[in-house]
């Protein structure tokens, strides 16, 4: 299991071969990008920040549980923060296992998990000003 | 009895900074803090549904807290 | 929309970033690999054929109906034929969409439906004989 | 009537070949080609639920074949 919070460039694909696995017949990868709209507004950056030891802690809570519920072989989390651009990668999810549902099932879990728990907030610079987002998606 | 509080997003511009050295009463609860907090920064009652963490896991409004204890006020978290 | 079907090893990393798009939140990759037993019976290789002018048109409809569903942004599908050995990408899928829900299901979906009806088929190399599969995962 | 027959896994194995010239009737239906490619090739009973596509589209027993037709014996399927 690799848990980290960065501050420099996610390496999608180093998160994605740490995840593989000679029993693993599935490997799903989720990647959080900046998008350059929020209903419409347009985005100009990101600025996330985080309770880094917390983060780390909770996260390593909910990859246990997912490796449990759904009996995953490897589970690599990388989220970044600090100033983010349109296209960047936020947070990098990569889970293996044997067979393709769990691989699906244990990924969403981990990053609708995450989007409820960890302590990492984001604020939204639009070109009109900027806001902390507070509705979960 | 002295604590920690962490302060982030929200929070941290409602208070005005991300750490600060909080006096609360021995065996106060968190929910008694959050009282005190909500008294001194009137702000804070702008937050929508801040939760409380202790020694970096969440607790509940019950939790009596103790000396020396990293207290941390959660805004709704927006990581992803 | 990347469809292909290639007889070299599969590059998921581009695979991936030709499903990016700026208005994507969401970007997720299905990897399927080679693993390294079936039901307990250890794999040495597999051998995939395909019915190449079919399999692409049929890739084709299965995309085009997930995207029009799920409102996918782009799509790219690359499935490997020929020799495979243990760990091998057999086939990548790479989705985009606004939100992370589309993405995932958008993703399944087209993996759920090759399984189905493209017609490529694999025979696996056991240590002691060799079997083409039949029963769906 | 000649058709094109394209045979994959298990079919091309019970066939001996992966593509084969075939003679049948004017207006033969699906239907009526599987009756006699079971006769011909007896070890196509071996190999289970094979569906057929013409020109490269899955078709019902019902279809009626044309001369040329690009005819798929298609085994079930182990993609991915």
């Amino acid at each position: 299991m690799s848990i980290q919070i960065v501050s420099s460039e996610i390496d999608v694909e180093a998160c994605r071969k740490s995840a593989a696995a000679d029993a693993a017949g599935a490997v799903v990868v989720f990647v959080g990008a900046v998008r350059d709209n929020t209903k419409g507004r347009e985005v100009v950056r990101l600025e996330y920040e985080a309770y880094v030891p917390m983060a780390i802690k909770v996260l390593g809570q909910i990859c246990e549980r997912a490796e449990s519920m759904f009996g995953l072989l490897k589970i690599t989390v990388h989220h970044r923060i600090g100033i983010l651009n349109v296209g960047d990668t936020a947070v990098a999810i990569a889970v293996s296992a044997p067979h393709r549902k769990a691989a699906f099932d244990g990924c969403q879990f981990i990053i609708d998990e995450l989007k409820k728990d960890v302590p990492i907030w984001k604020k939204e610079c639009f070109t009109d000003g900027e806001a902390w987002l507070t509705d979960r998606p | 009895m002295h604590i920690q509080l962490f302060c982030f997003g929200q929070v941290k511009e409602a208070i005005g900074a991300n750490l600060v050295d909080f006096e609360c009463d021995e065996g106060d609860s968190v929910k008694a803090l959050k009282m005190k907090l909500l008294n001194v920064y009137g702000g804070l009652k702008e937050v929508p549904d801040f939760r409380f963490a202790v020694n970096q896991e969440y607790v509940g409004e019950d939790y009596e807290l103790s000396e020396n204890d990293e207290v941390a006020i959660i805004p709704p978290v927006s990581g992803g």
